[in-house]
């Protein structure tokens, strides 16, 4: 392994935000940002992922999209199920807090999308348009298929209905604004983003490293819980993500991605969801307890994806792509 | 001035449950209510506010039954499962048929 | 520890009205007062919070006499028009010369 | 009609902003701008417009500006009379309501204004600087008049002081920042404005794009009001934007304006208020309903006119000035 | 519904006391607190809320004998000097036992 | 003294915002911004300072920063303990009261600075980059002195503990966020800084002009004060700016600063504390009151830097350089 690559990660200015925000977490600094900042900074996150990703897709012919499509939807599927598996069976989770902890594994998280992207950019590759297009598809299902486990396996009737639950979902902020701000960009084509573009597009890196300044100042607080939730999910949290990424890297080649694509499909798999999976969780499985789920997601997988996984699912892939 | 002896039920929650609870309670019988946002520590430790959300305090007025119902209502759905907490005061309003 | 009983008074009305509110509570005798923001749902439905501002919680503590005037001036000048509502009830403070 | 022009306009990442945040709502999405931001937003557009407009007063002489300004006043002070006797004798409705819709059809809407701008930038079509001007004087009046029409004719002594309101009125957030933002444009000339614009005019479309979207689910929450306030009101909503619009652009030409200017005037006569009136009117109006001046003017004019009104707008005023 | 009677202290203070005073109130006893956010006037004339930072509203239930002790804390550390307010007030909650 | 120098200040768009703001509130206007878009101006500027200055800092040789540095905190720390003194004996104020206004002189504001720098890029004077360096590392000694100082004199044991109050000071948002970011700009050298410069480099003066409204309405607030504070602090809050930043001219051309680095310098010992100081003070030292210590540096000195002061300051800047 790289370690020249991992380092270099460490020095953008992403990172170093993040790592900030935790820092100032552990020094108990009063530097808090406002919810409303956060809010907002989320729903600009998500519009210019949304409006670029669909003024991309707009380039490109659609035909290349049908195949990882396709698997993104299968392995963000089937991530949930065997998460379930291994959390009650080696984790001894009860069933809600094993589905709530697979729910966010199977789901995606935006602000890991928007790291990976920086990344790229940083190292001049390229990869495909529609890939925004995966991160709404995939933040769903895995979220559906945690909490019809839970609902199969406990008859105590203290879930929502599985339905509701569903309508929640594909209803909720990040899927609206990411689904509905593809289809501006795509229609809205090349004018339409060059309009919006100095807003969108230029200032998104420097408002990424605000909004992970943010992420590490909840993270930080997020840490003194590592002790609570025990050896066996910092493992998960860690473990899951590469084997993820790997799965990710192998079918994202074979579905015909460019390398960068590749990455990002990996990055994607990786990923634990921090919108839309706790919203869902703390409505349908409030048996759950955040405790568990969100410091997984929040206090192990995130950091690592962002400063280690980066840089390894960089290096696996180059390697994939070159033999 | 004549005013008329209520019940104002108050109600300390995750924001999540907002449509839900809101719902409830006029289901159960309120002409009203008004939410306000809060945060707070109980017996689950201090919500991380923004990742999570925060608090709602709701305060609805109503009549002495009603707010029996809507205590029960919570006793039973709410507090086995969500972070919630509820209380009871006495209130004196104006126009009390405002508010049954 | 000694207290004295005084009463609150919480009125919930639209945001727009603060400062004429305040004005007129004041005048009628009141020494302080804490507004907070909320939104809530009574006769006239669901406030569109953003465009058109959200409602205000406004309290204050003031001796029984206040209480009945400013109750007795939100029933004439604000009720038949204005989206608000008022209530009253006990409190026990410490310092109660501070409040009356 | 030319139906190309409505299309094209219809797939403007603006316009397809608004039409998501109408979809949100009546999806029943939890997506919800924190009011913080939607403030922040209002703020900014109406800085970024009397800054610009101040530069651009700057450079041209000020001769030019009388005959639009005084005719932008006449106008704008008879819309609300004719509007408040047709709401009263045609459209049956009592004093208090006729007033404060007439006051909203009167006064401007500065996001009507905004996506004007961005209109005619995307078709090239050059306009006289000063007209942030006219958007700044029009607000005020049609206000004053409509409220004195309802003290006038109801005596009832519920309503505020009309001084009162006028105070309120000029002091206004709106009327202080397009005003004030003007003369530090005009004072601060090229070299000041050029310190700001990589703030308040790259930026701008990209913004005001985010404040439809919100406009928008503020506008999806109104619809459901649609029913109650019933088929003339709706009408109305419709007919005197086109009517004040045909005015607007006749006087427009009258007085010199050139052919970018004159769709501005158009559309300023034609838009409804929508942060000054009903400030005004929740206070010195309370006995009139927000079901029906608000839903008249957010529901159904101010998607009226940024959808179907510019571009018709835009093809009379070509008709006008090719004539 | 079998409730229980309870006592609501609330307190309006300068939110740059918030950690203090919630350290403070736990200490004396309090099982929980809820925080809300406000702006007011009192003796000391309105507070310029964003640079100064508003004023916190913070309620917490507890026994008669923590309000006590939380009211008399109140009384000899921070009425000289903080900008602060504090009532009690009767409640009756549900689940007595998780506030005492 | 060069009225030409003042009145181009005066033109430039952030003074005007200001103005503006001051105005708006005379005029009782409802304009207000919402506290957390104030919150995230102040979170944007001292990153955009802090990261800038450690870009700028990555650039330069180390070696010249340490006799300005260490200067600088010899003055910071001397400032304190002369102005309680005054404070005392001349203007006859009591122990807490004479230590929290000191506490502001001898402290620096983030916004002073950030104006100075608009106003030398306006000038197109270069200064040292590490100025940002300053800012950070002055504004918390002083603050502790005075504090220090009521509390050696005033044992009635109502103040904070000295510990507490540095462990805060030191933990503080501005600290943590103007130091972090500068190491941040420092790790993350030219290609990080060139990621996040869209957002905050180029839309700076911009978004400063938006604070400096906010400032302006807030100062408008305390200007009805000015009475209550009385002729004695309203003059030690114009003479001891000056006489700070004649002081501070003088040391920073000492050590080998250039002009527009000795400006800064200057401007630095002339400005006082609006964000830590108010903040340590509410706490540390209660029984003094805001409306001296506020309306001295919100109402007289932050005014009177950014209005008079800069221009004069620059003016003596050049003579001093220049002979
Ligand atoms: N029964 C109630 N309980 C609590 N708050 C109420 C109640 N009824 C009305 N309100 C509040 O008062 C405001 C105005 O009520 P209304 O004038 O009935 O529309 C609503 O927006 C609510 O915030
Ligand atoms: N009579 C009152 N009723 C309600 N709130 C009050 C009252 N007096 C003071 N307050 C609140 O307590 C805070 C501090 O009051 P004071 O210390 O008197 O300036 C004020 O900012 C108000 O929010
Ligand atoms: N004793 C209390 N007094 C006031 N608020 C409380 C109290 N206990 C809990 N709360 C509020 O209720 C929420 C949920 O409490 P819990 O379910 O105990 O974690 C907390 O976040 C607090 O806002
Ligand atoms: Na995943
Ligand atoms: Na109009
Ligand atoms: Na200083």
């Amino acid at each position: 392994m790289d370690f020249q690559a991992i380092l270099s990660n460490l020095l953008s200015p992403m990172i170093l935000g993040f790592l900030l925000g935790v820092t100032a977490t552990l020094l108990k600094s009063d530097l808090k940002f406002p919810e409303e900042l956060y809010l907002s900074l989320t729903i600009y996150l998500l519009i210019a992922i949304g409006l670029k990703g669909g003024y991309k897709l707009s380039l490109v012919p659609f035909s290349a999209v049908y195949k990882p499509l396709g698997m993104a939807i299968l392995i963000g599927s089937l991530i949930p199920v065997w998460s379930f598996f291994i959390l009650r069976r080696l984790g001894k989770f009860d069933v809600p807090n094993a589905a709530a902890i697979a729910a966010h594994y199977g789901s995606v998280s935006a602000a890991t999308f928007s790291a990976t992207l920086a990344f790229l950019d940083e190292h001049e590759t390229s990869y495909e348009g529609f890939m925004p297009g995966l991160l709404a598809v995939l933040e769903v299902p895995a979220i559906l298929i945690a909490i019809f486990l839970a609902k199969s396996l406990d008859r105590s009737g203290k879930t929502g209905s599985l339905r509701e639950v569903m309508r929640e979902l594909l209803t909720s902020k990040s899927t609206i604004l990411l689904v509905g701000c593809l289809a501006i960009g795509l229609l809205a084509g090349k004018s339409g983003w060059e309009q919006v573009a100095p807003f969108f597009d230029a200032p998104f890196r420097g408002v990424l490293m605000l909004f992970l300044l943010e992420a590490g100042l909840v993270t930080g607080r997020r840490l003194s819980d590592l002790k609570r939730v025990g050896f066996f999910l910092i493992g998960f949290g860690i473990a899951m993500p590469i084997l993820h990424a790997v799965l990710g890297l192998i079918v994202a080649k074979w579905s015909g991605l460019s390398m960068g694509g590749a990455m990002i499909f990996a990055a994607l798999m990786a990923s634990a969801s921090y919108i839309a999976a706790p919203a869902a969780c703390r409505v349908a499985l409030p048996q759950a307890s955040p405790t568990y789920y969100l410091t997984a997601s929040l206090a192990v997988t995130f950091p690592f994806n962002i400063i280690f996984g980066l840089p390894i699912y960089y290096e696996l892939a180059e390697w994939l792509y070159n033999h | 001035m004549r005013t008329f002896p209520l019940k104002l039920v108050t109600i300390i929650a995750d924001e999540a449950l907002e449509r839900k609870l809101v719902a409830d309670i006029k289901r159960l019988g309120a002409k009203g209510y008004t939410v306000g946002k809060a945060h707070g520590e109980g017996a689950k430790g201090e919500r991380i506010s923004e990742w999570e959300g925060e608090n709602l305090r709701l305060e609805t007025i109503v009549s002495e039954s009603v707010a029996e119902k809507i205590l029960t209502h919570l006793a039973s759905e709410y507090f086995p499962n969500y972070t919630i907490i509820a209380y009871l005061s006495d209130v004196a309003v104006l126009r009390g048929d405002k508010f049954v």
